[in-house]
């Protein structure tokens, strides 16, 4: 390899750029002292410092001196390489350079934000761009790798974002996987009756996407599946998803119902999910009567026939397309696709955790989700509100931020209780009569139409009381208050501790990332933020993409969303899906590793260190040779080389010795 | 036109290298007749002063072995390197430290202590150690200053050339021989020995799985060793894919694992760390507890993995602690 | 002139880090962003998986006049290319023994598994490490290598052992 | 006028001497120093080190009679696992031990000590080296050596790895066994060995006992001291340099002990003197007395010539032809005369040839069980043998994984060291008077040193080096008012 010098770069000549960054860098480093240190380094030719080096003047800056054949290898120190290594790249690539034949250093993320002291900043962005110029001195151009890119697309989670995302990329006339754990897609919202601030019925808005996904041509849609592998790399990945049995094919049920209708249980008696188990369902079952697709699930855990296989199989009987097949077994699909988009979703908080309000001792107090189902015209209750008694209730309690802006469960805000309680206090009011009252903490409301929404509710006479709820307890003090729930709470508008007694108490739950989000995570190889949601590539630039290129995010498994975040960003993420999968394929970064072949003694020793097999020892040359395309560019076999005949693009020992010798070059 | 001038000179070696030149066997005939040999303290009678009477230079190539531990032998590998066009670091003590360079694991104080205080058939009572300077009815005897540590010959002086080895293997010798008489030199630095790796060598490399790992490492008297497979593969340490060939496995052959003494390839820097590096890869352990059982069946890192090369190592020598009260600014 | 260097009696250890690209540089960005403030004692260079570490980096930056070395992968479990952190981990292990057999102090060598969102934790380890090594002082290896026969000994050692007093010799 | 006259280092001679004489205001010899100047500590650093690799580690304390080290050390591991090699592994070692001995007996007869001879004590010293031997015996006789050694040397790389520092050695046996397709070639290699250890003979008796001036120089009082002698001796009391038990002689040829290797402790001790890095080995019962000879003193002998004083006879029929024939000529049991050693050690040659010749027939040489795997856990081991140069210790403790907590070497020119310092003394009486110092006279001295072939590599585990030969004659105020330089050789 060579090591100065490649044919085409005749002499180093390094230009170095330090950038400002307005005064988030220039606050606490010294930027002209920097460009000074700089152009005393070996080799540089050019040494300047600009305002903002990812602006266009900057990048012209860097192309002018390319141009001018002032340098041929380019510094330039301003904020992370996650940040803005492309764009340099590619402006030093515009300026007639090699996009290679740059290096970062990072002064912003890693100094001038996180120094106090402004002498040792200053002299810490020094070491950091002597070692990018003592580095760079030894880089050479390359080339990325192109790979074609598979079009097919893959979709995992049902809910609104995912519908979304997958209807988004089918009308763009991609072949898109659509995966769902549950036996029907719709997630959450299927859930809900009415969505805030318009009240629009939501089953009205979803069932439509519902069925375009069940009928759309370009999708394939894999309910009551999961994926259990994923390999391969952006544009080429090969997922592998499990579909689980549901012992009714679902080619031939026509969703007549008549299998439940004939079930040999007369009554359901298993606690139906969907309803939060509010009703009860039998062992054969759909979801809910728009569930998509409409095909009936057998429950092997409560079917008699798999327990003591000597049911009458009356459902067996009933069913004229004879879809029933109780011999059903778990199916494998590997399918390759270009790009994936997680839309996993979120789960409620266990109100149980929280044990002074009672949820699970006292039988009216209910979670959110539960009252969403019972205001549900659809619902167990067809939408009627009453009590465990079956009473109506004269008084109902909403407690907010239940799981959330709390540091004993979740410091973070839920974002989406406060309107979503707005909208149950006015259904429940509407339903019953009863006075409601609200106990939050801050009430949230920014977005179009919302804090209109929480006029409108004040108009309607609900109560709002900012306090933090003590607790509810059935301790009565007077007759007012027998027999009812009191919630004890210091109302801070007020500044005293009042005692309000209710009927029914609702918890106004927040959202948690899903409890196997961290499997989920190791399974796509992407990053959980420490709360456990879904981490993105930037919180600003890059929302939907993540840290492994080809895997996009959508709706609230990246953290709590409403509805329409969910959706607008389930769009961004099919938009970048599709950018990508359209494009046809894709560049590779080229650091990848490569074998001196006339140095490798064949040892072996690298060969089974590749998580990728990408290393094979080959008798014709008689040398072990790796596979650029399947090499990820970990460097894991450069560093264990016994003999050095292995090296990583951009990573190349010397590289890394001057970097090493670069940071240690105080001051 | 005269013959090519030549010097052999060791410094801290064990005489090794010097019975490697005498392995020439015949060979060393033609070289006599072929060179001029002005310097060659074991064999040959020639003095101090014929060398320091030569012009600079006018030697054509010193061949050094051993390591520098003194004054006295720093001395003589200046003069050399003054009168000399090429110098040639000969054999693994002044190419990389050799053996005795495991003295840098200990201070000179602790290798006097324990050849004259603890040795157990030291008679008891005797506080008697070498001196620098000891006074003897009517004079002064005196003996060599030591050095710290052990250095390797480029340590001391520039070297032009390497011949690796305890010892260089005679057929080295002789091609570096011919490549000086050919004037066929390589680029100066360079070590006189191909650059690859011993396995490319080792008559067990056929038997070598595709994917070579180790579950559980075993020293060599601890199992029956299978002549034909890999050591590695067996388990054993045997840093053949470490260091470089040009011994014709001779370790390997007779069924031993090799152990370094030609050191690294160019492209390494520091022989152990690599070789570390390659060893610990190669375990299959994955879970922390499994990784410390296993690595710990090398129950010696330093003398394993820097058996001819601690001098010549990053490292170079042992640091004693320091203490918190002993910090000054640097 | 910066407070701390103008107070000369305080020593600055020289620390250079090996972060992985995917958890721990992700974390000392993030931190960053979150404007943690830590010692500037830490110099950062990126290698994309802590798998790429080779012990002759440690040993060089040891010798280039680091005082300590921190070295930050994924989570076991959670690299970006499988085990490349296995892999680390095991070199490591064996590294520190020598290191050990050498007289240089574990403290000065640490690993730490760093994911992308504990920028606090690099904040932390960071912190921790760089009083650590400001406790146990400089390393200075080269000086101590006595490679030139008339560099002394370093004061530092001829005040724990007498014998090595005179140019390095007895 | 005082004067102190250096002589270093001695020449041909592997590993570095130096010799200090310090003369009375008469310009005599007051007293005449043998030093050793350096050390390598290998005690030390075996310390931490598996007890396994010790072999090859010692081995490299000397790259002449690495073989010796390898052997002792190999032995010690036997002991430290008490572990006992089966049969062929034992006549592997030791043909190949005996091959060694053939080799390295040779390399000193023509390459070392010879010239002094075939060349003679006073010829030109540019003559005095094997060139010069290839000149007096012809390039023929001179192709036969080297010839011989390549071929020896050649047997033991092929068993061994490496002649110089081999890698075979192991607890409980040897690494690999000899093919059967390589034995022919040792035994014909040893026939010819056999012929060229009595070709040597023939040359000793042609060049050096056919010389009255020379066989006047090796019995002259000048090279001549009544010391013990030790040496290794089979259960019939006859020279082994493998196995054996140590038996040693009074300087009046008595047996005073025999004792296993394994009790050395309580028979040698060793002692410091500050002007040396050579520690002097001596018997520890009659004590240290200083550097004096007779009964009294504890001093002891060790290398060819003690060797045959100590023992009864050659195990093998013509090596104890030419012993007896030894003796007879010199006056009977024991030979007090230091340059005997010359003739002692190529008797030895011949019993080493001829031992390689009953080795190599013998079918086990070729058996694959060559190995006994050590069961036990490990704690202490001591290994004996014949070095050439004489009784070599190899004694360790470890910890139970047989990690090396101690060492101590005792090497056989130690075990000479007090001998030779004495040689030394004496010689430099003799030959120095009135200050009177010429090349000549040096050599003269030197001879005394060489006979004993010491290894001064091994002696200290030194970094064996050269100083230039200096003799500087001072006056009382210290101004040079002579001086001759010899450099290093």
């Amino acid at each position: 390899m060579p090591a100065l010098d490649s044919a085409s770069n005749g002499t180093p000549r390094i230009g170095v750029y330090v950038c400002h960054c307005g005064i988030n860098i220039a606050h606490t480093v010294d930027v002209p002292a920097c460009a000074e240190f700089a152009r005393a380094l070996p080799h540089v030719t050019v040494a300047r410092e600009y305002k903002f080096m990812c602006s266009d003047p900057g990048q012209e800056l860097i192309q002018q001196d390319l141009r001018d054949g002032l340098v041929n290898r380019v510094v330039v120190a301003s904020c992370s390489p996650l940040m803005h290594e492309h764009t340099f790249r590619t402006a030093t690539k515009v300026g007639g350079g090699n996009p290679f034949m740059f290096q970062m250093a990072n002064i912003r993320e890693h100094v001038s934000w996180v120094t106090v002291d402004k002498g040792m900043a200053t002299d810490k962005a020094k070491s950091l761009i002597a070692a990018a110029v003592a580095r760079i001195s030894f880089h050479e151009p390359l080339e990325r790798t192109r790979v074609p890119v598979h079009p097919d697309v893959m979709v995992v989670g049902g809910g609104i974002a995912g519908i979304h995302a997958a209807l988004t990329m089918a009308d763009a006339g991609k072949k898109v996987y659509l995966v769902e754990r549950e036996p029907t897609i719709g997630g959450h919202m299927a859930k809900f009756d009415k969505t805030f601030p318009t009240l629009d019925c939501s089953a009205c808005i979803l069932t439509p996407k519902m069925s375009a996904v069940r009928s759309h041509p370009n999708i394939t849609l894999w309910s009551y599946s999961e994926v259990s592998h994923v390999e391969g790399y952006v544009g080429n990945f090969k997922a592998t998803v499990k579909r689980k049995p549901r012992y009714v094919k679902e080619d031939q049920c026509v969703g007549c119902l008549d299998c439940i209708e004939s079930c040999v249980y007369k009554v359901a008696k298993v606690p139906d999910e969907f309803n939060v188990g509010l009703s009860m369902r039998k062992p054969v079952y759909v979801p809910f009567p728009q569930a998509t697709p409409l095909v009936a699930v057998i429950d092997p855990e409560t079917c008699i026939e798999f327990k003591s296989h000597h049911c009458k199989k009356t459902c067996v009987e009933a069913c004229e397309k004879d879809a029933i097949d109780f011999n059903q077994v778990e199916e494998i699909h590997e399918v390759p696709v270009g790009a994936i988009v997680l839309a996993t979703g979120f789960k409620t908080f266990d109100a149980k955790r929280i044990s002074r309000y009672g949820y699970g001792k006292y039988p009216n107090v209910y979670t959110s989700l539960e009252v969403e189902r019972m205001v549900n015209a659809a619902g167990p209750t067809g939408g009627e509100v009453h009590l465990a008694d079956g009473a109506k209730p004269r008084a109902v309690g909403i407690i907010h931020c239940v799981g959330s802006r709390d540091v004993a469960t979740n410091r973070y805000c839920s974002k989406v209780c406060c309107m979503y309680s707005l909208k149950l206090a006015h259904l429940l009011k509407e339903r019953t009569g009863a006075e409601v009252y609200n106990f939050y903490i801050d009430m949230r409301t920014p977005g179009k139409g919302y804090e209109e929404f929480y006029d409108r509710l004040l108009q309607e006479q609900v109560h709002f009381i900012r306090g933090r709820v003590a607790e509810v307890s059935d301790w009565a003090m007077d007759d007012e208050e027998e027999g009812r729930l009191i919630l004890r709470v210091e109302d801070t508008l007020i500044g005293r501790v009042r005692r309000i007694p209710v009927d029914m108490v609702v918890l106004s739950v927040g959202l948690e990332a899903q409890p196997d989000a961290d499997d989920v995570r190791r399974l796509f190889n992407i990053s959980c933020s420490k709360e456990g949601w879904f981490l993105e590539r930037h919180p600003k630039l890059a929302p939907v993409s993540t840290f492994t290129v080809g895997i996009f995010l959508a709706g609230a498994c990246q953290g709590p969303k409403d509805i329409p975040e969910s959706v607008a960003q389930a769009g961004a993420a099919a938009a970048e899906a599709l950018a990508l999968v359209d494009r046809g394929h894709v560049e590779l970064e080229p650091n990848t590793a490569y074998s001196v072949e006339e140095l490798c003694s064949g040892c072996h020793v690298c060969i089974a260190l590749c998580p990728y097999s990408a290393i094979a020892f080959d008798k014709t040359k008689n040398a072990s040779v790796v596979n650029g395309a399947l090499c990820k560019g970990c460097g894991t076999c450069v560093a264990a080389c016994p003999s050095g005949a292995l090296q990583q693009n951009l990573f190349r020992d010397e590289q890394i010795f001057e970097e090493i010798k670069g940071v240690l070059s105080y001051v | 036109m005269s013959k090519p001038k030549i010097a052999f000179y060791w410094c801290a070696s064990c005489g090794g290298c010097e019975e490697a030149v005498v392995d020439l066997n015949e060979a060393i005939l033609d070289v006599l007749a072929a060179v001029e040999i002005v310097f060659w303290p074991v064999a040959l009678d020639f003095k101090r002063t014929d060398v320091e009477a030569l012009p600079d230079g006018s030697i054509a190539v010193s061949f050094i072995n051993g390591a520098v531990r003194s004054s006295e032998q720093f001395e003589m590998a200046e003069i050399l390197r003054r009168k000399s066009q090429l110098v040639v670091a000969f054999g693994s003590c002044a190419h990389t430290g050799g053996v005795p360079g495991l003295g840098n694991l200990y201070t000179l104080d602790q290798l006097v202590t324990t050849a004259y205080r603890d040795a157990p058939s030291l008679q008891t009572g005797n506080g008697t150690r070498p001196e620098i300077e000891s006074s003897v009815p009517g004079g002064t005897l005196t003996l060599p200053e030591l050095w710290q540590t052990v250095k390797t010959l480029d340590q001391c002086v520039a070297v032009d050339y390497y011949l690796p080895g305890c010892p260089p293997p005679v057929q080295l010798i002789v091609g570096a021989v011919q490549a000086i008489l050919k004037g066929e030199l390589p680029e100066r630095g360079s070590t006189l020995a191909p650059d690859k790796a011993l396995c490319e060598d080792c008559p067990r490399k056929e038997s070598k799985p595709e994917k070579l790992t180790v579950k559980e490492f075993h020293r060599p008297h601890e199992i029956l060793i299978d002549p034909e497979q890999c050591l590695l593969a067996q388990g054993l340490l045997c840093l053949g894919p470490v260091t470089r060939m040009g011994c014709e496995a001779a370790c390997t052959r007779v069924n031993m694992p090799c152990t370094g003494c030609m050191g690294a390839t160019s492209r390494v820097t520091d022989f152990g760390a690599k070789a570390m590096s390659a060893v610990a890869s190669m375990l299959e352990a994955t879970e922390a507890s499994d990784i410390e059982a296993q690595l710990a069946r090398i129950v010696d890192p330093a003398g394993t993995f820097f058996r001819y090369s601690l001098p010549a190592s990053l490292l170079h020598r042992h640091y004693r602690p320091q203490h918190p009260e002993e910090v000054r600014p640097t | 002139m910066s407070e701390a260097k103008s107070d000369n009696k305080r020593f600055e250890p020289r620390i250079v880090a090996f972060f992985c690209n995917w958890c721990t540089y992700t974390a000392a960005d993030l931190a960053g962003t979150a404007r943690m403030r830590y010692a500037a004692n830490v110099r950062v260079i990126r290698l994309m998986c802590s798998g790429r570490l080779d012990p002759q980096f440690v040993f060089a930056a040891l010798r280039g006049g680091a005082d300590g070395v921190l070295i930050g992968g994924c989570h076991p479990g959670d690299c970006h290319y499988q085990e490349g952190n296995h892999k680390a981990l095991r070199r490591f292990v064996l590294m520190q023994r020598f290191l050990t057999t050498m007289g240089i102090e574990p403290e000065r060598v640490r690993l730490e598994w760093i994911a992308a969102s504990e920028g606090d934790k690099v904040q932390r380890v960071i912190n921790q490490m760089t009083e650590k090594v400001r406790a146990l002082g400089p390393l200075r290896l080269e000086q101590r290598m006595l490679l030139h026969t008339d560099l002394p000994e370093p004061l530092l050692e001829t005040s724990l052992e007498p014998a090595l007093v005179e140019g390095g010799r007895v | 006028m005082t004067r102190h006259i250096t002589i270093d280092p001695i020449t041909r001679l592997e590993g570095h001497g130096k010799i200090d004489v310090l003369l009375d205001d008469h310009g005599n010899v007051d007293r005449a120093y043998f030093q050793v100047p350096e050390l390598r500590g290998f005690e030390r650093f075996a310390q931490g080190r598996p007890a396994e690799d010790m072999p090859q580690i010692t081995s490299r304390i000397c790259g002449v009679c690495p073989m010796a080290h390898h052997m002792a050390s190999t032995r010690a591991l036997d002991d430290l696992y008490k572990v006992d090699p089966p049969p062929a592994a034992h006549k592997v070692r030791e043909l190949l031990y005996t091959i060694f001995f053939v080799e390295d007996h040779a390399l000193h007869f023509f390459y070392l000590g010879g010239p002094d001879f075939v060349v003679g004590p006073d010829a030109p010293k540019g003559e005095r080296n094997i060139i010069g031997v290839l000149g007096a015996v012809g390039i023929e006789t001179g192709k036969k050596v080297i010839g011989m050694r390549r071929e020896l040397r050649g047997l033991m790389a092929l068993a061994m790895g490496k002649a110089i520092h081999p890698a075979f050695g192991l607890p409980g046996g040897i690494s690999r066994p000899i093919a059967p397709e390589h034995q022919a070639a040792f035994i014909d290699v040893a026939e010819r060995a056999v012929e060229f250890a009595q070709f040597s003979l023939k040359v000793f008796d042609d060049v050096v006992l056919a010389n009255q001036k020379y066989v006047e120089y090796i019995t002259s009082d000048m090279y001549t001291h009544r010391t013990y002698y030790m040496g290794m001796v089979d259960d019939r009391k006859k020279v082994n340099f493998y196995n054996g038990v140590l038996r040693v002689v009074a300087p009046d040829g008595r047996e005073v002990r025999t004792f296993p290797g394994s009790r050395y402790l309580d028979h040698i001790a060793e002692h410091i003197e500050p002007w040396s890095y050579m520690k002097f080995s001596y018997l520890k019962d009659i004590g240290w007395k200083g550097f004096t000879d007779g009964p009294g003193s504890g001093i002891a002998s060790v290398a060819p010539l003690a060797r045959l004083n100590a023992a009864e006879g050659m195990a093998t029929p013509l090596a104890q032809a030419a012993y007896q024939r030894f003796f007879d000529t010199l006056g009977g049991k024991p030979v007090h005369h230091t340059l005997a050693n010359h003739w002692a050690r190529l008797i030895e040659l011949l019993y080493a040839a001829e031992r390689m010749r009953e080795l190599a027939g013998d079918p086990d040489i070729v058996s694959t069980h060559v190995r006994e795997l050590p069961t036990n856990t490990p704690k202490e081991g001591i290994g004996v043998v014949e070095a050439p140069r004489g009784t070599l210790f190899h004694h360790y403790t470890t910890d139970e994984r047989g990690v090396i907590e101690t060492a101590n070497l005792i090497v056989a020119t130690q075990n000479n060291a007090a001998r030779i310092a004495l040689s030394v003394d004496k010689a430099a009486r003799c030959a120095l008077s009135e200050g009177r110092v010429d090349d000549g006279v040096l050599n003269l001295i030197e001879m005394a040193f060489r006979a004993y072939d010491p290894c001064n590599g091994c002696a200290t585990h030194t970094l064996p080096g050269t100083m230039p030969l200096l003799v500087r004659v001072y006056d009382r105020s210290h101004t040079l008012i002579q001086e001759i330089r010899r450099d290093p050789t």
